[in-house]
Parts: C-alpha cells; sequence; structure tokens
C-alpha cells in the first residue's frame, strides 16, 4: 500500500513541481510585459532535455553529481507526509523524521558539489562554494525555526506537528509566528530565486554547478528540482498551515506560499555571496532566536 | 574669437620659448592649434604640455601612412580643460625602420594606442611593456593597415567568395560619368 | 502490437515536436547582430512564447546564433563552442555578412561565406535583420526541425574533413587557447 | 600566495560579458589580484577599408563603428569632413542633428538600464527598458528607415527632413518616458538592493580620472564636470538650456545616478529643440560623391556620447578618397587600459557590473 502510495506522490509531485515552474515562468513574464510562455513549457524542455545525447565525460563523480540530487529529493519527498489522514500519502513518517529532513534536505547539494567539483570548470567550482556557503547562511534561521517547534510542542516528527495543529484547531503560523517568519526568509533562500540565486548567476558564473551539465544531466537535475520544491512546499504546508486534507487545499496553500520567493525574486536584484550570508545571519536568525524564547518561555 | 587668438599665440610663446624648433601652424578659426616637431622631442613636448601648460586630457593619436614620401606621421591630440584648445603635434618618422620612443608613463591610455599602431604599421615603440598580440591573433604578413598592403586581394585569395547575381552589375561608372545632369522630378523631392 | 520501425517513427515526431518548441540559443553575441536580439527577446517582440530563451552554456544550447560576421579571432572560439554543444544542434546564420561577407567583401580579417566553415541550418539576411525577421527565421528552423529536415550537425559529422581543410585554411595555428570552460 | 590564484575566463562566450571580447582575471577566494582584457574578436579594418570607398560611401560603415549609438559617429564623420571642407550647414539641419543626437542617446541609456541590471539580476528593468526602448526605434524608422542603423546624418545636412507629424510623435514618446521612468526609478534605484551592489564598487580616483582617459559620464560620476556639449560646443548647443549632472563617489552608484539625470536632460533638450526649430533647408547638396574631392589636410571632429567622447580623425591628400581615418572611442579607454587597473581588488561577482557602468562597447576598441 505505502510502496503505491510513494509511487503516485511521486508522479504528483512531478507533475505539480514542473507545472509550478511552468507558471512562475508565465507570471514572470506577465509581470515583465510579455506574454510568456506556455504554462506546460517546462514539460517540453524538459523532453527535449532527455532527448538530447549525452557526449560529455568528466569522471565516475560527475554522473553522480545528478543522481545525488534525484536521491536526496526523493527521499526528502517520501519522509513528507502529503495529506493529513491518509496512510496511503503518509508515507515513511516515523519520532524524529523532522530531524532526519534537516539532515537529508543538505545532502543534495553536498552530492552536487562532489559532481561539479569533478567537471574542472572554475565556474563550477566557485558555485559550488557559493552554494554551500549560502546554504550555511539559511540553514540557521531554519534549524532555529525548527528548533523552537520541536521545544514548544515537544515532538520531533512531522505528523506530531500536524497532530498538535490539529487539537490545538490554530496553524502554527499564527500560534508561533516568529517560527513562520524565519522559516519563510529561509526558505527565500532555500529555493535560489533573486536575490539569492548566487549559484547559477549567469552573468557572473555562466549557470554555475550545471555549467558542465547538458542533456540527459540538466534533465534528471530539473526533475529532481521541481521534485524537491514540491516536497519542500508541502513539508512548510504541513508544518505551519497545518497540512491539507485533499490534493486542492494542498496545490492552493503551496502555491501561495510558492508565490512568496518567486514574485520577490522578480524585483529584486542578486546579492554578493556573503551580503546574502549576512542578510540570513540578521533578521531571519533574530526572528528564529525570538521563536526559541517564546517556545521556551511559554 | 579674438581671446582665443591671443590665447593660441600665449600659448605659441610659451612653447616656442622651451622647444624652438617646434614649427606652429595657425591657420583655423576654431579652437585648433598645431605644432610639427622632431620625434625625439615629443615625449618632453607632450610632458611639458600636460605638466606645465594644463593639456591633461590626450584625446586622441593616430598614425598615417604617407607611402610616397616614406614616412610615418604620428599625430597626438590634446586638450586643455581650461584654455579650451585642442593642440595637434605632428611628427614623422621613417617608414623603413620606424622607430619611437615608449610614452605611456605620461598617459597610460597610450599604451593602448602604441600597441595598435605596433600591430597596424609595425611601428615600434622602444621600451614598451605588453602583449605582442593586441588585435590580430596568429597574422602572417605585413602590418595590414601600412597602404602597400591590399586587402581585397588578401581577401579574395584568402577566404571564398560566393557568386555574384548576373543582374547586380557594377553602376558606378554609370553614376560617375553624370555630372551635373538635370534630376528627375520624382528624386527632387528626397535628392534636392 | 506494432513494430519497432513505426514505434521509432513516433518517438521522432514527439521528439521532434518538443525541440521544434524548446530551442535554446546560446548565448555568444559573435557580431554587431547582438543588438537586435534584446528587443527580440523583450517585450513586443517576445521570442519566450515560442519556446526561444537564452542558454548560458554550450552545453545547454540547441542553437547557434552567429549573429553577423565572423571575423578569423573569433571562428576559431565558435569552432569549439559548436564542437562543445550536444546533438541536435543547429546554427542559424543571422545578418548578410554571414551569407556573402556583405559590406565587409573586401575586408581581410573576416570570413565571407559561413556554411563553408560551418553546417547553417537558416539563414536570416538583412543587415541589421528587424525582430522580426529573427522570428521568422527562428519558425523557419522550427518548421525544418519539425519535417526533420534541420540536419546541419550530421553534415558536419560526415563531412568533417572538408570542413576542418576549410577551417585550417584561415586558421594558421590551431591550438586552441587553454579556455576551460 | 600566488599559487592560490585561479585564472577565469570571462568570455569570449559568457553571458556576463558586453559584446565580445575577454578578460581574464586571476581570483584568490573571490578577489581579483590580475585582469587582463583581451579584444580583437570584432576586427573588422574599418579604417582600412574606408581607404577603398569615398568620402561618401563611409557612412555605410561608420554606423557600424558602435551599434548601441551610432549617431554619434557619423556626426563626428560628418563634422570634420565640413571642417575640412568648409562646408556650411543649414540651420534647420543642426536642430536635427541634435533632435536626432539625442533620441540615440535615449536609446542607448535605455539599453544600458537593461545591461546593468542584467549584470545585477534585475531582469525585470531590462524587459522593461529595453521593450521601451522600441518606441524610440520607431521614430528612427520612421525618420531615417532604419531601427539600427540610420546613416542619416550627412556632410551638409542631413539626409531628408522631418516627415509631417513628427514632432507630435516625438513629443507625445517624451510624455510616455516621463511617466515611466518614475516605474525605472522605484525598480531600481530605489532598491536597497541595488544599492548595495553599486555603492562602493568599482571606484576610479577623482584626482586619476581625467589623467586616465576617463570621459562621459564615467567621469562625470566622479565629479568632474566635463562635457563636450559645454566645453567644446557643436552644432546648436551653446543655444540650449541643459544641466550637465555630476555625482561624487566614482562608483557604480554615481554612475547610474548621472546616467538616471541625463536621459531627463535628453528629454528636455529635445522638448526645446521641437519647438526652436526653424523652418527652411536641411541640406546643402554636396556634388557628384564619385567626384567629390577634399581639400588636403587633416580634421578632429568629437561628440559626446553616452560613453563619453567620440572622435573621428580624418586625414585627406586631395582626392576622392580618405587618406586615413582614425576612430577614437570612449571604450578603446575605458575597456582596456582603465578595466585592467580598477578591476583590481574587486570581487569577481561585480566584473559585468563594472564593464556595463563603464560603457563597455568592444566594437569601438578594436573596430
Amino acid at each position: 500500500m505505502n510502496i503505491l502510495g510513494a509511487i503516485v506522490t511521486f508522479i504528483v509531485a512531478f507533475a505539480v513541481g514542473m507545472t509550478y515552474g511552468g507558471l512562475t515562468r508565465k507570471i514572470t513574464a506577465r509581470i515583465q510585459n510579455r506574454k510568456g510562455p506556455p504554462w506546460y513549457q517546462n514539460f517540453i524542455d524538459a523532453y527535449k532535455l532527455y532527448s538530447k545525447s549525452t557526449a560529455i565525460h568528466h569522471g565516475a563523480l560527475h554522473f553522480l553529481g545528478p543522481a545525488f540530487l534525484m536521491v536526496s529529493s526523493v527521499m526528502t519527498l517520501l519522509f513528507v507526509p502529503v495529506l493529513t489522514h491518509n496512510n496511503w500519502f503518509e508515507n515513511l513518517t516515523f519520532d524524529g523524521d523532522l530531524i532526519f529532513l534537516i539532515y537529508i534536505m543538505t545532502f543534495g547539494p553536498l552530492g552536487m558539489a562532489l559532481g561539479a567539483g569533478q567537471t574542472g570548470n572554475p565556474n563550477s567550482a566557485i558555485g559550488v562554494t557559493r552554494g554551500l556557503s549560502q546554504m550555511v547562511g539559511f540553514e540557521i534561521p531554519w534549524v532555529m525555526a525548527l528548533v523552537s517547534l520541536m521545544i514548544q510542542y515537544d515532538t520531533t516528527s512531522v505528523t506530531g506537528l500536524m497532530a498538535a495543529q490539529e487539537q490545538s484547531g490554530s496553524w502554527l503560523m499564527f500560534s508561533s509566528p516568529f517560527a513562520f517568519v524565519a522559516a519563510v526568509m529561509a526558505m527565500l533562500g532555500m529555493f535560489r530565486y533573486s536575490p539569492f540565486d548566487i549559484v547559477g548567476a549567469p552573468t557572473e558564473l555562466a549557470s554555475g554547478p550545471v555549467s558542465e551539465n547538458g542533456g540527459k544531466f540538466l534533465f534528471v537535475m530539473m526533475s529532481s528540482g521541481s521534485v524537491f520544491t514540491f516536497a519542500k512546499l508541502t513539508l512548510y504546508v504541513d508544518l505551519f498551515l497545518g497540512g491539507a486534507d485533499n490534493l486542492v487545499e494542498l496545490l492552493i496553500k503551496t502555491f501561495l506560499l510558492y508565490m512568496i520567493p518567486v514574485l520577490y525574486g522578480t524585483v529584486s536584484p542578486r546579492y554578493r555571496t556573503e551580503q546574502s550570508i549576512r542578510w540570513f545571519w540578521g533578521w531571519p536568525s533574530f526572528f528564529g532566536l525570538l521563536a526559541i524564547l517564546q517556545a521556551v518561555i511559554f | 574669437m579674438s581671446m582665443m587668438k591671443e590665447l593660441k599665440e600665449n600659448i605659441i610663446k610659451r612653447i616656442k620659448a622651451s622647444f624652438p624648433d617646434a614649427v606652429e601652424k595657425n591657420d583655423f578659426n576654431y579652437n585648433r592649434l598645431d605644432f610639427i616637431i622632431d620625434k625625439n622631442k615629443v615625449p618632453s613636448m607632450l610632458l611639458y604640455l600636460k605638466e606645465e601648460m594644463g593639456f591633461i586630457h590626450l584625446s586622441h593619436a593616430s598614425c598615417v601612412d604617407w607611402l610616397e614620401e616614406g614616412e610615418f606621421e604620428l599625430v597626438f591630440i590634446v586638450w586643455s580643460p581650461v584654455d579650451k584648445i585642442k593642440v595637434f603635434v605632428h611628427t614623422r618618422v621613417d617608414r623603413d625602420n620606424p622607430v619611437m620612443e615608449n610614452m605611456d608613463m605620461i598617459w597610460p591610455q597610450l599604451n593602448t594606442y602604441e600597441r595598435e599602431f605596433r600591430e597596424l604599421y609595425g611601428v615600434q615603440f622602444t621600451g614598451l611593456v605588453a602583449p605582442d598580440e593586441f588585435i590580430l591573433e596568429d597574422w602572417q604578413g605585413p602590418p595590414p593597415y601600412r597602404r602597400d598592403f591590399d586587402t581585397a586581394a588578401y581577401a579574395e585569395k584568402t577566404f571564398w567568395h560566393r557568386p555574384g547575381r548576373e543582374d547586380a552589375q557594377d553602376v558606378r561608372e554609370t553614376i560617375a560619368s553624370r555630372d551635373g545632369e538635370e534630376i528627375p522630378d520624382f528624386a527632387k523631392k528626397y535628392s534636392r | 502490437m506494432i513494430n519497432d520501425k513505426n514505434s521509432q517513427k513516433i518517438v521522432d515526431i514527439i521528439q521532434n515536436w518538443a525541440r521544434k518548441h524548446s530551442i535554446w540559443v546560446l548565448a555568444y553575441g559573435t557580431g554587431c547582430g547582438a543588438i537586435e536580439i534584446p528587443p527580440t527577446m523583450t517585450s513586443r517582440y517576445d521570442a519566450e512564447r515560442l519556446g526561444v530563451r537564452g542558454a548560458a552554456t554550450p552545453r545547454q544550447a540547441d542553437v547557434l546564433l552567429i549573429t553577423g560576421y565572423l571575423t578569423v579571432k573569433t571562428l576559431k572560439r565558435v569552432i569549439r563552442v559548436y564542437e562543445q554543444m550536444q546533438d541536435p544542434k543547429y546554427v542559424i546564420g543571422f545578418g548578410s555578412c554571414t551569407i556573402n561577407g556583405g559590406m565587409y567583401y573586401d575586408s581581410y580579417n573576416t570570413i565571407k561565406v559561413l556554411d563553408k566553415y560551418l553546417p547553417v541550418d537558416v539563414y536570416i539576411n538583412g543587415c541589421m535583420p528587424r525582430p522580426e525577421a529573427v522570428l521568422s527565421g527562428f519558425a523557419q528552423l522550427q518548421k525544418r526541425i519539425a519535417e526533420g529536415r534541420a540536419t546541419g550537425a550530421r553534415h558536419y559529422k560526415e563531412n568533417l574533413e572538408w570542413y576542418r581543410a576549410n577551417q585550417k585554411k584561415i586558421i594558421p595555428n590551431w591550438i586552441m587557447p587553454e579556455y576551460n570552460w | 600566495m600566488r599559487e592560490k590564484a585561479t585564472t577565469l575566463y570571462i568570455g569570449p562566450q559568457h553571458p556576463g560579458i558586453t559584446g565580445n571580447m575577454m578578460v581574464k582575471v586571476k581570483v584568490e577566494g573571490d578577489t581579483i589580484v590580475e585582469a587582463r582584457t583581451e579584444v580583437g574578436y570584432l576586427h573588422r579594418a574599418f579604417e582600412k577599408l574606408q581607404e577603398r570607398r569615398n568620402w561618401l560611401q563611409s557612412f555605410t560603415l561608420l554606423c557600424r563603428f558602435c551599434v548601441p549609438e551610432p549617431d554619434p559617429v557619423e556626426e563626428s564623420y560628418a563634422r570634420a569632413v565640413e571642417m575640412l571642407e568648409g562646408r556650411q550647414v543649414p540651420e534647420r539641419a543642426k536642430y536635427i542633428r541634435v533632435l536626432m543626437l539625442e533620441l540615440a542617446r535615449m536609446g542607448s541609456y535605455l539599453l544600458w538600464y537593461g545591461g546593468q541590471n542584467g549584470s545585477l539580476g534585475l531582469y525585470t528593468m531590462g524587459q522593461w527598458s529595453v521593450g521601451d526602448r522600441n518606441y524610440i526605434l520607431d521614430l528612427f524608422e520612421e525618420l531615417t528607415g532604419g531601427r539600427v542603423y540610420h546613416m542619416y546624418i550627412w556632410p551638409g545636412g542631413v539626409r531628408r527632413d522631418l516627415p509631417e507629424g513628427f514632432a507630435d510623435k516625438v513629443l507625445r514618446t517624451m510624455d510616455y518616458f516621463e511617466k515611466r521612468l518614475k516605474d525605472y526609478d522605484d525598480l531600481m534605484f530605489e532598491n536597497t538592493i541595488f544599492q548595495k551592489r553599486t555603492q562602493g564598487v568599482g571606484v576610479i580616483p577623482k584626482e586619476k580620472a581625467v589623467e586616465w582617459g576617463v570621459v562621459g559620464p564615467v567621469l562625470r560620476g566622479c565629479g568632474i564636470r566635463s562635457d563636450i556639449r559645454i566645453d567644446d560646443p557643436y552644432e546648436v548647443y551653446d543655444k540650449l538650456d541643459f544641466e550637465v549632472p555630476t555625482a561624487e563617489g566614482g562608483d557604480i552608484w554615481a554612475r547610474a545616478l548621472v546616467r538616471r539625470q541625463e536621459i531627463r536632460q535628453s528629454i528636455r533638450i529635445i522638448r526645446q529643440v521641437i519647438e526652436k526649430m526653424p523652418a527652411g533647408d536641411y541640406y546643402n547638396r554636396i556634388p557628384n560623391p564619385h567626384k567629390w574631392a577634399l581639400p588636403k589636410g587633416d580634421a578632429y571632429a568629437r561628440t559626446e556620447a553616452t560613453r563619453g567622447e567620440v572622435g573621428m580623425y580624418i586625414v585627406s591628400d586631395g582626392s576622392t578618397r580618405p587618406r586615413r581615418t582614425h576612430f577614437r572611442g570612449a571604450a578603446y579607454v575605458h575597456a582596456v587600459s582603465l578595466l585592467e587597473k580598477i578591476l583590481v581588488g574587486e570581487n569577481v561577482a561585480d566584473i559585468s557590473a563594472i564593464m556595463n557602468s563603464l560603457g563597455t562597447c568592444p566594437p569601438e576598441i578594436e573596430r
């Protein structure tokens, strides 16, 4: 049963993530006075990339990089309960999976670092270092927010937090707002839209870690990215927006959450690496601290 | 206008005082003044113009190939924001042995100009520190901007050329032949 | 049960459709034609609605857009870039100077006929071609891709010796600079 | 120390480079310790080709010198020819030329808005401004027949008169841009991230600026009030009333402020030109171009473009073809010797932004 649910979850995640990507391009285009591509443009791009030949050989780790990404996003997805009251789509959840998620979400970029390091492209190397340092930046408020939740409701499992929201009747974004603010600010960095798109900044280092990856590699990265997007959004919905009972509710909540980084990205230039880290260690960490204080005091 | 005239006279006086063999050429009714001087005096003269007389902005430097006279002409155009006067410094170097002194310590951008002249005209600047290649890469043959280098012939024998259409014949002779002829009415509107 | 040939045909049709609707152009302004690419990509002439968008590196690009004349020095880099691209790849010659040299017919530093050195799938004539012309060129390329006639890359592979001979004829030093992108 | 440095090749194929050139930088961490520019990818030997064309045929080549803003080049060449020949230009033609130059300045600045913000990752700005630039190009198209290349300013005047109703179109466009520039300010100059990225980056020392050959908005961004339209007035700029904005600091932010003001000054100038333009002749007809010989001598005319001083030095040996024409572009100094100087010590992330703020235009360098 669970396995079937997991497979369905993966397919849904892929489709939804791709569609969100297409919608993002459409909305960005509309903000920029353009008509924009159709919403299914990302599917076409993905299939085209899949159908391209691949004649690059940079060694085993280069091949493994995208695989690492895919594995990490799929695992993240599988440890996130998609729908509440639905033991099909609760997926593999156990006590302490929140802590596990914190670790597994940083696993993909590390694997990508190995892969990009092997290509020997200096742009890739610089992009990877930037990505890791930025991760150090936004992990801190993110972990602070989660820790505050764990302390407040002394549980370390996502389902536990969802259950807590149900019996208290109010979403966590209202009952512990500081944690929500800190987590959303960290989300801006997670999704790597401008101003935090320093990893693949085209005008600085041509698309960074992916600059040596074309064709099928890029296809795998694209799909893993969309799955990862869906997983992260669902996790946010579960933690702060009280989960979702059916798919429509989930889509609405995730899309609204997703629009925050997208719309902020369309109107802001790119930070430099140290500026972005300083930003994350500023207000977001402060809100995370407030969240922990709130959790400890109340 | 008169004020500009006496400004020019003043400049000429000061230049002649320190560079007696500089030949001035003051026959322009706009803010321009020319000096012709020996090539060995050019660095000191440019330095004097820049440091002493306030011609701090190097506007342009150029090199002209006088093939018939067997000489290269180097022109340096300096501009004074105070006097609002352009001073042209002309000098001639021998075409067979074009050697000049490096002057990029006066204006750093002269380094770029000297690299260009060295590559395109073959004018050597003693003491110029720069990579050999500036614009061209792996260029074989004479410096291309010299007038005795025929670019059309070179392109003809080096590159592929797509054959032109038959109906595209050369009408330049016809145009050149018609002089002072009556322009048809429909053309009067645009080409008076 | 359909046999292999038909299924292959169907797959080709789907693939060509996808390639037709997702054209990633390499961001390499080789000449002055690059000035009309921003208007083509931005509002009023929005090329992205046709699936045309820029790609940062040769590995990810489908189309090499030669925007104008190629000097010998640039040709060397362009050849390297073209051979870094992944199949299927297409070349668009942009502007009159890629077709017959244009006004640089007597210049000693620019090549005159592009398709002697690279396999050109579509030419866009004019100097400067208007954005409409560029879009129509992309549409022409889409048509050829859908019909499976944009086979410049295969032609390049098959006649590599001929192309190499032409390239080496004008590039005296074949050692590439030590780029590592 | 040195062996920690890695070499980065920005260009020739790189999204961050402006045009087609290469900057070879040595980086330690994120800091540039050495920068070398390599140009020559666009060398077409224009000046060599002009020696094979007659004085009028050169115009097809002239507008290709720098594509974003070709009109100052034509203006310089036309004025140099007029200086050499002593040819008079009708008053109306002078006004039309100023109109043309200022429109070109606006178009080039709008393109700069796009490039500067694109290099910093604010792509919306580029989409807006480059999209709006089409309205200027429409005016060019109606006036000259070409969007990008005009060949409109000729020795002895301009090629054709203003069509009917053109002035109203220009004024309407100016109204639109006055409204539109407020949006640009909200998106770009009010943006704290843009300020953080540009302030204190790519600083040019004020005392060294003139000596290093800095011209144009970059020099005014160093706080030095220098503009050829004021210092060495040409056409009718001395009859017009406009300001030359300056800003202190010499960094990208200061240059951006200068350009922000200048595009408004261009609108002001265009309005004055439209209202002051006299009726009358627009063209002193030149003789048959194939027999048109200029007297022996040389002349140097310079024009204030968006990148700075753009000049043309022509030498005639009394024949129907130039003996030598030499183009002086602002990028010739900015993008080679100056860029190599000021890139040292900067962050590798700012290369593209600095190049855009210097108004780099590679075809000006190698021509």
